[in-house]
């Protein structure tokens, strides 16, 4: 592979875009146009006759390497692309109101952290680690919020008796009447 | 070392920035080593009075942590004076542990170099930068831990203003004033969303002025209220005929 | 390219994180493990015969194709991508705390530092090179922090067996009772 398909490929790999031939005259700068193209050809060509696993695709904004297509089924269905994820910090609050709240509507969430928690509920319900679990009584009869067992599973835990008391994790939590008030907002 | 060098002309010896040290230890091993003294030695009372020249010049005396140092020598340096017992055996020098924790800090310091300059180069090599949305995928699985959930938790209870209760802040709604902010903004655009009119709105009460005052207007027909899809942001527009009302 | 070799790349290409020979496993099952290896193995030779823009690459848990070392300053100089920020000295040096001491209270990082961590820890946390793996048993139980898998991709090392050994350190602790404390907690 000659320096500047070499140079064009590292591009390629690393980029988080497809790099139009502009990008790619800075990375070559005072190369002639044909010789530019004539790196992303020695290169599709080399994918082509080397059988590798991705291949040059012209897209729309310029060009990009790009998994086989053929090849990306098994991959995906071996999951072993996507590593778990963590929770967001707004995820693991909002999971923990209403771990020790439940059930829980949207506007109790929202009244406690301060901030809108529509966005965070949701993919908290994707990753099935909350569900719905019934209806307020009240006005528009908002939807209540528990945790799942999956919930459990995940913590390693047998059943949400076994998550410490309130008043057993350290901080101000030592005023029972409150914190039993906090339980009923 | 990343203390710039002192400026041996002037009489304050310590030119030194403020973020050049990243905490009391290092400014004192900064010292030590300007002084050239043996670390196993260290003469206390002349590197106390430098060390709080030092965090005075650098306008350190705010920070607790270096307080907290500057009160630790000088407890050394007053055990010190005090006279030794007859048989030096049963004497221990006030000073050992503070040698052994510059010591292991010297260390933190050594590794913390090699971490950036491993780092650093291997920064020079980068992975793939671009992936592909998982196509129709589940979503991708999570991890959590107990302790990342009590944590959480922890954090939020500690954030909760005082007392942790639920209060009820009397706070009278300004209609007046958010029709005026909604009249304003219109002035200047055609046409504003609802969030726009909200704007900083932090308390419930603000929200709801605005919203009252939004309403108010459409009934008067001052604006017209558009929303394309269910749960679409809510578009405001001046009336055409706002001028003759 | 022999399809195995073919398909690994497709998955390296795809994957945001280190492959294992175990999850190259599960992309070939019932193929011997020494196929496996064969398979890197002819990926690391091609990528060296043929000149390509990257490499593979041991670290941390597994494998990953990381562009070359020598075309990093060409590929940021033409904006193509952004080295990733680095880290502070206070994120460093509570970093090397961490990591030769895990696991370990915020107090005892504190104690050795001389300074308050708690900021830097919650951007190490963020960063997701270090986690809380555990509790302390005692007073208040203490939130114990260690390093993870994403400290060994950072630093380009397969194990923290690769740091350097405090006795390698130019300055030792004379005192021996205390350098034996220091490293065996």
């Amino acid at each position: 592979m000659n320096p500047i398909a070499q140079l064009f490929e590292a591009a390629f790999f690393a980029a988080a875009h497809p790099l139009s031939l502009e990008d790619l005259g800075r990375l070559a700068p005072d190369r002639p146009r044909e010789e530019l193209e004539a790196a992303l050809e020695e290169l599709r060509r080399h994918y082509e006759e080397h059988r590798h696993g991705f291949e040059l695709v012209e897209v729309g904004e310029g060009f990009q390497l790009l998994t086989r297509r053929d090849l990306a089924e098994t991959i995906t269905e071996a999951h072993i692309v996507h590593r778990p994820r963590k929770l967001s910090r707004a995820a693991l609050e909002t999971l923990a109101v209403i771990a020790y709240r439940q059930p829980v509507s949207r506007a109790d969430i929202e009244e406690i952290r301060g901030v809108s928690v529509e966005g965070v509920l949701r993919s908290l319900l994707d990753r099935e680690v909350i569900a719905v679990v019934g209806r307020a009584e009240g006005l528009g009869r908002p939807l209540l919020y528990g945790t799942t067992p999956q919930l459990l599973e995940l913590l390693g835990i047998r059943s949400l008796e076994e998550l410490p008391r309130l008043e057993e994790l350290s901080v101000a939590l030592r005023m029972p009447t409150e914190a039993a008030e906090l339980g009923e907002t | 070392m990343t203390a710039p060098p002192t400026n041996s002309a002037d009489q304050t010896p310590f030119v030194v920035r403020l973020d050049a040290f990243s905490g009391p230890l290092d400014l004192l091993l900064h010292l030590i080593r300007e002084q050239e003294v043996d670390i196993y030695d260290i003469p206390i009372a002349a590197i106390a009075d430098q060390f709080l020249e030092a965090i005075d010049a650098l306008g350190l005396n705010e920070a607790a942590d270096y307080l907290e140092m500057a009160a630790h020598l000088l407890r050394i340096k007053i055990q010190l004076l005090l006279p030794r017992p007859f048989d030096e055996e049963g004497w221990e020098d006030p000073r050992a542990e503070l040698v052994r924790r510059l010591l292991e800090y010297e260390q933190v310091r050594e590794v913390a170099d090699w971490l950036a300059q491993q780092s650093s180069q291997h920064a020079g090599r980068f992975p793939r930068g671009w992936f592909a949305d998982p196509p129709e995928l589940p979503p991708r699985p999570i991890t959590l831990s107990l302790a990342e959930l009590l944590v959480a938790v922890e954090e939020l209870v500690e954030s909760l203003p005082e007392p942790v209760l639920h209060r009820v802040v009397p706070r009278p709604l300004d209609v007046e004033g958010a029709t005026r902010r909604i009249e304003a903004l219109l002035e200047e655009r055609e046409r504003l969303t609802l969030l726009d009119a909200i704007g900083e709105a932090t308390s419930v009460a603000d929200v709801l002025s605005v919203l009252i005052a939004v309403l108010e207007l459409a009934r008067l027909g001052r604006i017209r209220l558009a929303q394309r899809k269910t749960f679409g942001s809510v578009t405001i527009r001046r009336e055409p005929d706002r001028t003759a009302v």
